[in-house]
């Protein structure tokens, strides 16, 4: 077996171990107990970086080709790591190591914190896996299993009926995701005999294969929050533990858009259908991200709005990469991926240590005015949370500007007039976004009503680290944004391959979808 | 005849699909909605085994359908779960109720 | 490599700013404003030393290449810096006046709680201003465009926690200008968007190339430089987005007199000067400035003379400064226009920081005199009306201030008039509607800031507070001194026949006229003269805060117009703003607008004002409740789809099935 | 034939499990649901899949229904639906027709393979999916065993409230 399996069998293989590290017999020192599980996570998750670095050498060698991938034979099928799974494992072990060092000061303290730690990982070598997956129904099996996996997340407050009730919403409308996506995948099985993820499937314009797609587009779609299926989103990033939430807006919403991805690929030849429907999902999910915030008076809800219209930058950015075939954008889009996950961590994970050192609860939902004093209470959280807005609204020279710039140029280059004028709708709409941004920045320098002996704590080393290593992702993705093309050069070339050259193209009238409308 | 059997499972298909969808729409009580999963599921099971048997992929089919199974099983058992705990915590299990006390209106919360 | 002196000038404010950043809760009171000045100061002297260097470059054009930032398909943006006789003067300006600045701000911040992460947020302005002058290309400049819009913004808002809900004002203003502003920048990056577009490069030289193979008067030019338009018009405060200036006020003088004066407020102006070669190539625009700057002047200079706040006036005084600048570029003189924005930046710091020593030592004789207080209400320090008197208590301060108006006002030899002048002749030449525009402006320049002059420095003292008013200390009044020498001597930069700048800047630009020259020195002294004769005998008759400006005796309603800025804030508050806020029917809308047309159609003067008093009540109340919220309206009810319910959900899901697979069956059909 | 008699099996048995009143009656109407669909992919050709169906779809979840509801006591339950009856069968139905409308005409054509045993696909070709399909089932479990934790395993001297 190729090494370079175990980014994806060694956090599988130790979950269990987690937890049952979790249940030693410590009996006078229970806590005890969850430190360990909580440093053999972070051990693994060690593990995996030391697997990624060689995975990303191995990679790195094969840069000959024309898209170049690891594979790993089980049984006839493969696990196929190519720079989209780099791209994902990268986001998936960066956004798990460090929510998982931010939650070994509030969740590790907590009656059942190892099935907490088991499922981080599990979700995350199930995300790995679905990434790598080279068989569309073997990526709907991960698929599944990373959605109970963090399905366990967002329950992690069992005894509060909130949290429960977002579980609820979570799994039903992600079931019924996934079951279309099933269908979908059905459909592709009906017609072309074939369920493999390199394949190239001649007739994609045929009207079972259309279907196929659109159901994929639909069914991951609940996951990645496409507009009017978003509706278990804001609950979730409301109630559920502020680490699953910083988890869920950095990594698991978007499996959903990688998942997609994925699953359109061996349709690439009605590439320009899929991608005008991303287009459309793109401006209305900005519009209604943007609207929906704008009178939210619970951060974590506003957060989870702002989630949805910055999907809908990525939608829009790899809509137009798919439907006209622009080099930039669907790097522009991969690059906003990462950027919105860097900065939405950040911010969670800030509103967690805010909370955490104004002696307040962080995983109940919070209204902002809750965030008053922050400044004097904790510099370091009141600054790292101001960059990360400041970066979510778009201002220079933050990670978030860039890649908002780079694909508003993506998709004024492409040279389509539909996608021009929706990336123009699109910066237009950032302007909205300030007047729901703006208001949080100012409550953060205000001081607080003095309550009565609300005790304030510094952060803990473990809550500092992530906040700071984030902190500087954020500014040094704004300046530096070459750095990250390290990342999403080889993921938007694995993408494009996937969805084949020119040649591959089936003359379909795309462009009679928008004679529709304009 | 193996035709008009295709053409039987794909109505089973649109029919527990739509079955399905309008009981998650209507149905207020948890465990039904639950079940009208289970329904959606069934339907899943059966689009794959018709195309695998459509295109000869029959084994293939089969071992899906099986991984389907088990998927939709779980589901069902964490969904009961849910459940349960909810009643215990809540006292009820009517959509309605839960989401109206969960979902505070940003109107409710400033009195403006 | 050695350092390029243009990195060290950017780099020093912003090493100061770390210094202070990290220092600061080691460091005692003075200290951070020493490093901050200190950073400063060797800006300047780096900024001297890069301007020696234009004259050796090639061209007359230095590239510092820093690094790659942006480099994708087509796009390669490099971290890239620009040095030419344009951002030199720019930057020894900035650096100049901000040393001084930040000398005066050390006295002044003294005291105040947060004095340390006030020089951060200065030095950090600095660096920011730097990088937007010295940017090599659109991209780069926007950078600092934006840098400079937070720091404006943190620093109005500095004194957010001020009891009695002055904070809250102050934070709101700050708000006010960040939103503004960004209207201005979104019409900014839609340029952007368009000059990438068309020329596939944000660099200065290739944009600048590729446009000068266009037509004059190409669309795509027109496009592009009303886009940048836009973006300048928010910067530097003209209308219609000149609201938010005269409420930037709220942050701290120094603030005041380096940012919302001579420095930030003049990046829009910069910015067309710098985009020189496009808007030459698109006389539309160039009408389209030259009617707003001409516009703005007027409107600033009008509503200044309605002030009672001290800062206001002087805030009003800047927008109309601004247009003149901006009818200067509109009409092609951009040789004048940097002469009068670097003199600008001269006498109004000095005019801000004079006005900032006057508060500053009545807010300490308030203090002192608050225990036996009580008669004539709350103490406003800022308030002209409870001034009076000072020329005897703070004579430096009187001498300086005094000298500062009469630069603004025009007075020969000063520089005000030599810069001011050159706009004027080259108006006379070229467009005799701005002139006009402009000379009645200059007219009402002279008479505001001579109305100021009398109310704050003569007559007896109006309030117990100027009673006991002292000089404020040596290091607020030194920079003081030295910016009026600059203003004294600063008219040699151009002198008409001699201009040194005109030369540096390789430009031709000659337009002085004798007879225009005589024509502003008579508007100047006429304006001052009938304001010492109006207002003289108004303070020598008023003994307490309680006196009647006597031009608000005459005309009280139309002075309470323009004290409000001519009502455009308001009318923005009633309609934008209201329409974020509340929801209405349409039909009443209608209803509404047909009384607002019955209300202005009402003639006569005497009605007018009336009517318009009546509707500062009534149709603004109508406005505000009928234009109704677009915006606000669709958020509550797409806030309103929310129910948070499983069941309305899967009905979301299912709609998107029913609109994906209605567009997926045509398609299908279509083909 | 039989074929036709097992689709209406299902869908009567599956409309009526989700309108009747009684939870319990409701849960053996899916049995019978499941045990139509069973009989559909046995004529299908799903041979063992239809066994396993049959098990799991009649034998083991209707009881997993009835568990769980005898620990909650509760037994029947039909409120007034938030969204009209009318209205969401019509979006139900306009959702199939369109369904429909994208795909038909389908292309039912049966095509013959070599045959490849079932137990052969499951355990060696796509022995990946049984791996997945471990984690799967491991996920779940921790799910349940979190959602139907006991409340007094909380140990004295721990903050919650954090």
């Amino acid at each position: 077996m190729n090494p370079v399996a175990w980014l994806i069998a060694l956090p599988l293989a130790s979950s269990p171990l987690i937890y049952l590290a979790g249940r030693l017999p410590l009996e006078p020192r229970r806590a005890a107990r969850w430190q360990i599980s909580w440093a053999l996570s972070l051990a693994v998750l060690a593990g995996m970086w030391a697997v990624f670095a060689a995975a990303a050498r191995d990679l790195a060698a094969l840069s000959a080709a024309p898209v170049p991938a690891l594979t790993v034979e089980v049984g006839a099928l493969n696990l196929r790591i190519d720079g989209l799974s780099l791209f994902t494992a990268a986001l998936v072990l960066g956004v798990s190591t460090l929510t998982l060092i931010f939650s070994g000061v509030g969740v590790s303290g907590r009656a059942g914190a190892e099935k907490y730690f088991a499922m981080i990982l599990a979700t995350g070598g199930a995300m790995i896996g679905m990434a790598c997956a080279a068989d569309l129904f073997n990526l709907w099996l991960w698929f599944e299993a990373m959605m109970i996996a963090s399905l366990m997340l967002v329950a992690f407050a069992y005894d509060r009926p909130a949290a429960l009730d977002a579980a609820i919403k979570y799994l039903v409308q992600n079931v019924v995701g996934s079951l279309l996506a099933l269908m979908g995948i059905a459909l592709v099985l009906g017609s072309a005999g074939s369920l493999r993820l390199d394949a190239v499937l001649n007739e994609a314009g045929s009207p079972a294969l259309l279907t196929a797609g659109a159901l994929f587009i639909l069914g991951f779609g609940v996951k990645c929050a496409l507009v009017p299926l978003h509706t278990w989103l804001p609950d979730v990033y409301t109630h559920a533990p502020i680490g699953t939430a910083a988890l869920f807006s950095g990594a698991i919403t978007v499996s959903g858009l990688i998942a997609m991805l994925r699953a359109l690929a061996p349709l690439g030849g009605a590439a320009e259908v899929w991608g005008s429907l991303l287009l459309g999902f793109g401006a209305l999910n900005i519009v209604a991200g943007n609207l929906l915030a704008l009178r939210q008076k619970e951060l974590r809800r506003l957060l989870a709005y702002s989630s949805i219209s910055h999907i809908g930058f990525m939608l829009l950015a790899l809509g137009v990469a798919l439907y006209t075939r622009e080099p930039a954008a669907a790097q522009a889009g991969l690059f906003h991926l990462l950027n919105h996950s860097v900065m939405k961590a950040l911010a969670f994970l800030t509103i967690g240590g805010g909370l955490y050192s104004l002696g307040m609860d962080a995983d109940r939902p919070m209204p902002f005015r809750q965030l008053r004093g922050l400044g004097r209470s904790s510099p370091l959280a009141a600054l790292a949370l101001t960059l990360a807005i400041l970066s979510l609204a778009g201002l220079p020279p933050l990670a978030g500007f860039i890649s908002k710039w780079q694909v508003f140029q993506a998709g004024m280059a492409s040279g389509s007039p539909a996608a021009g004028a929706l990336t123009l709708f699109a910066a237009l709409n950032t302007l909205l976004s300030l007047a729901y941004y703006l208001p949080v920045v100012m409550l953060l320098f205000a001081d607080a009503p003095a309550e009565a002996g609300a005790p304030r704590r510094p952060l803990p080393w473990r809550m500092q680290i992530p906040l700071i290593l984030l902190l500087g992702f954020v500014l040094l993705f704004g300046i530096l944004p070459d750095l990250a093309r390290l990342l999403t050069d080889p993921a938007s070339a694995a993408l494009q391959g996937g969805f084949g050259g020119l040649d591959r193209l089936i003359s379909l009238n795309g462009d009679s979808l928008w004679r529709l409308f304009f | 005849m193996i035709i008009d059997m295709y053409a039987a499972g794909i109505a089973a298909v649109f029919g527990l699909l739509g079955i399905g969808l309008y009981g998650l729409m209507t149905l207020r009580n948890l465990i039904k909605v639950i079940l009208s999963l289970q329904i959606i599921g069934k339907a899943a099971v059966l689009a794959v085994v018709v195309a695998g048997s459509i295109s000869g992929e029959i084994a293939i089919a089969q071992s899906m359908a099986a991984s389907v199974i088990v998927a939709d099983t779980l589901v069902a058992v964490i969904g009961l779960a849910l459940a349960v705990q909810m009643q215990r915590c809540h006292g009820s299990l009517d959509l309605r109720t839960l989401s109206m006390k969960f979902h505070t209106p940003p109107e409710a919360e400033n009195g403006g | 490599m050695p350092v390029h002196p243009v990195i060290l000038v950017i780099l020093l404010p912003l090493l100061g700013m770390l210094a202070n950043l990290f220092l600061a809760h080691r460091l005692r009171e003075p200290t951070p404003g020493l490093i901050a000045g200190a950073a400063a100061g060797s800006a300047f002297l780096a900024a001297l030393w890069a301007a020696g260097m234009v004259g050796a470059a090639s061209g007359g054009v230095v590239h510092v290449h820093l690094f790659d930032w942006i480099a994708v398909g087509a796009l390669q943006v490099p971290w890239a810096l620009r040095l030419d006789a344009l951002s030199a003067a720019m930057m020894v300006m900035i650096t100049g006046v901000g040393t001084l600045i930040h000398v005066y701000a050390v006295g002044y911040m003294r005291g105040d709680s947060r004095y340390a992460r006030f020089f951060v947020y200065l030095n950090l302005f600095l660096a920011a201003m730097l990088l937007l002058v010295s940017a090599d290309n659109y991209l780069v400049l926007f950078v600092g465009w934006e840098g400079v819009g937070v720091c404006s913004y943190l620093l109005i808002g500095f004194w957010f926690d001020k009891p009695h809900g002055q904070g809250v004002k102050n934070s709101t203003a700050g708000r006010k200008a960040f939103i503004v502003n960004r209207i201005g920048d979104a019409g900014l990056l839609i340029g952007f968007g368009l000059l990438f577009w068309h020329f596939d490069s944000l660099q200065f030289d290739a944009v600048f190339a590729g446009a000068s193979l266009l037509p004059a008067g190409d669309p795509l030019l027109v496009a592009v430089t009303i886009c940048l338009l836009a973006g300048a018009l928010g910067k530097s405060a003209q209308i219609p987005l000149f609201v938010w200036l005269p409420e930037a006020m709220a942050g701290p003088t120094p603030v005041s007199a380096l940012i919302h004066a001579a420095t930030m407020v003049t990046a829009g102006v910069f910015l067309i000067l710098r985009s020189e070669a496009l808007f030459a190539l698109a006389p539309v625009t160039g009408t389209l400035i030259v009617a707003i700057g001409a516009l703005t002047a007027l409107l600033g200079a009008s509503a200044a003379v309605a002030q009672r706040d001290i800062k206001r006036t002087l805030a009003y005084s800047t927008i109309s400064q601004l247009g003149f600048m901006m009818a200067a570029v509109g009409m092609g003189a951009y040789t004048a226009a940097l002469f009068h924005l670097i003199t600008h930046a001269c006498f109004k710091a000095l005019l801000f920081l004079s006005a900032g020593s006057v508060v500053h030592a009545l807010e300490h004789a308030a203090h002192h005199a608050a225990d036996h207080a009580g008669r004539g209400g709350e103490p406003f320090p800022q308030d002209m009306r409870q001034m009076g008197g000072l020329r005897k208590r703070m004579p430096l301060t009187f001498w300086t201030y005094t000298l500062g108006a009469l630069t603004l006002a025009g007075a020969a030899p000063l520089a005000g008039f030599f810069s001011k002048d050159a706009i004027l002749g080259w108006a006379a030449d070229h467009n005799p509607a701005a002139f006009l525009a402009l000379a009645a402006a200059a007219g009402l320049t002279a008479f505001y800031v001579g109305r100021q002059w009398v109310m704050v420095f003569f007559g007896a003292p109006r309030t117990p507070m100027a009673k006991t008013a002292v000089e404020s200390p040596p290091i607020m009044t030194r920079p003081l001194l030295l910016l009026a020498g600059l203003c004294l001597v600063g008219g040699a930069l151009n002198l008409p026949g001699r201009g040194a700048l005109t030369g540096w800047l390789g430009a031709e630009e000659e337009s002085f006229h004798l007879s225009v020259a005589i024509a502003s020195l008579a508007l100047a002294a006429g304006g001052m003269g009938l304001a010492i004769l109006i207002y003289g005998r108004a303070v020598r008759r008023a003994a307490n805060a309680a006196w009647r400006d006597p031009l608000e005796a005459r005309a009280e309603r139309l002075m309470q117009v323009m004290r409000q800025g001519w009502w455009i804030d308001k009318l923005y508050r009633r309609t934008f703003i209201c329409a974020f806020k509340r929801t209405g029917l349409a039909l009443k809308a209608a209803e509404e607008t047909e009384l607002v047309f019955d209300r202005l159609t009402y003639a006569g003067y005497n009605r007018l004002t009336e009517a318009l008093a009546d509707a500062d009540e009534t149709l603004f109340e109508g406005l505000e409740h009928s234009t109704g919220s677009f915006v606000q309206g669709l958020a509550g009810a797409s806030e309103r789809t929310q129910t948070g319910q499983l069941n309305w959900n899967v009905v979301g899901i299912i709609g998107g099935l029913i609109v994906v697979f209605a567009i997926v069956a045509t398609i299908g059909a279509l083909r | 034939m039989l074929s036709v008699a097992a689709v209406l099996v299902m869908l009567f048995s599956a409309l009526l499990s989700i309108s009747v009143r009684w939870l319990l009656t409701a849960a053996l109407w899916l049995a019978v649901t499941s045990a139509g669909a069973a009989a559909l992919l046995y004529m299908l050709g799903a041979h063992e899949i239809a066994v396993i169906e049959f098990s799991v779809g009649t034998g083991l979840v209707p009881v997993l229904f009835v568990f769980a509801m005898s620990l909650m006591g509760r037994t029947s339950s039909m409120p007034t639906p938030i969204i009209p009856r009318t209205a969401a069968g019509g979006l139900a139905l306009l959702c199939l027709v369109l369904l429909g409308l994208t795909l038909l005409p389908i292309n039912t054509a049966g095509q013959d393979k070599v045959p490849i045993t079932f137990s052969q696909i499951l355990w060696q070709d796509r022995s990946l999916d049984m791996l997945v399909q471990i984690v799967l089932i491991f996920a779940g479990i921790i799910s349940v065993l979190n959602i139907l934790r006991r409340t007094d395993a909380e140990p004295p001297g721990i903050r919650h409230d954090h």
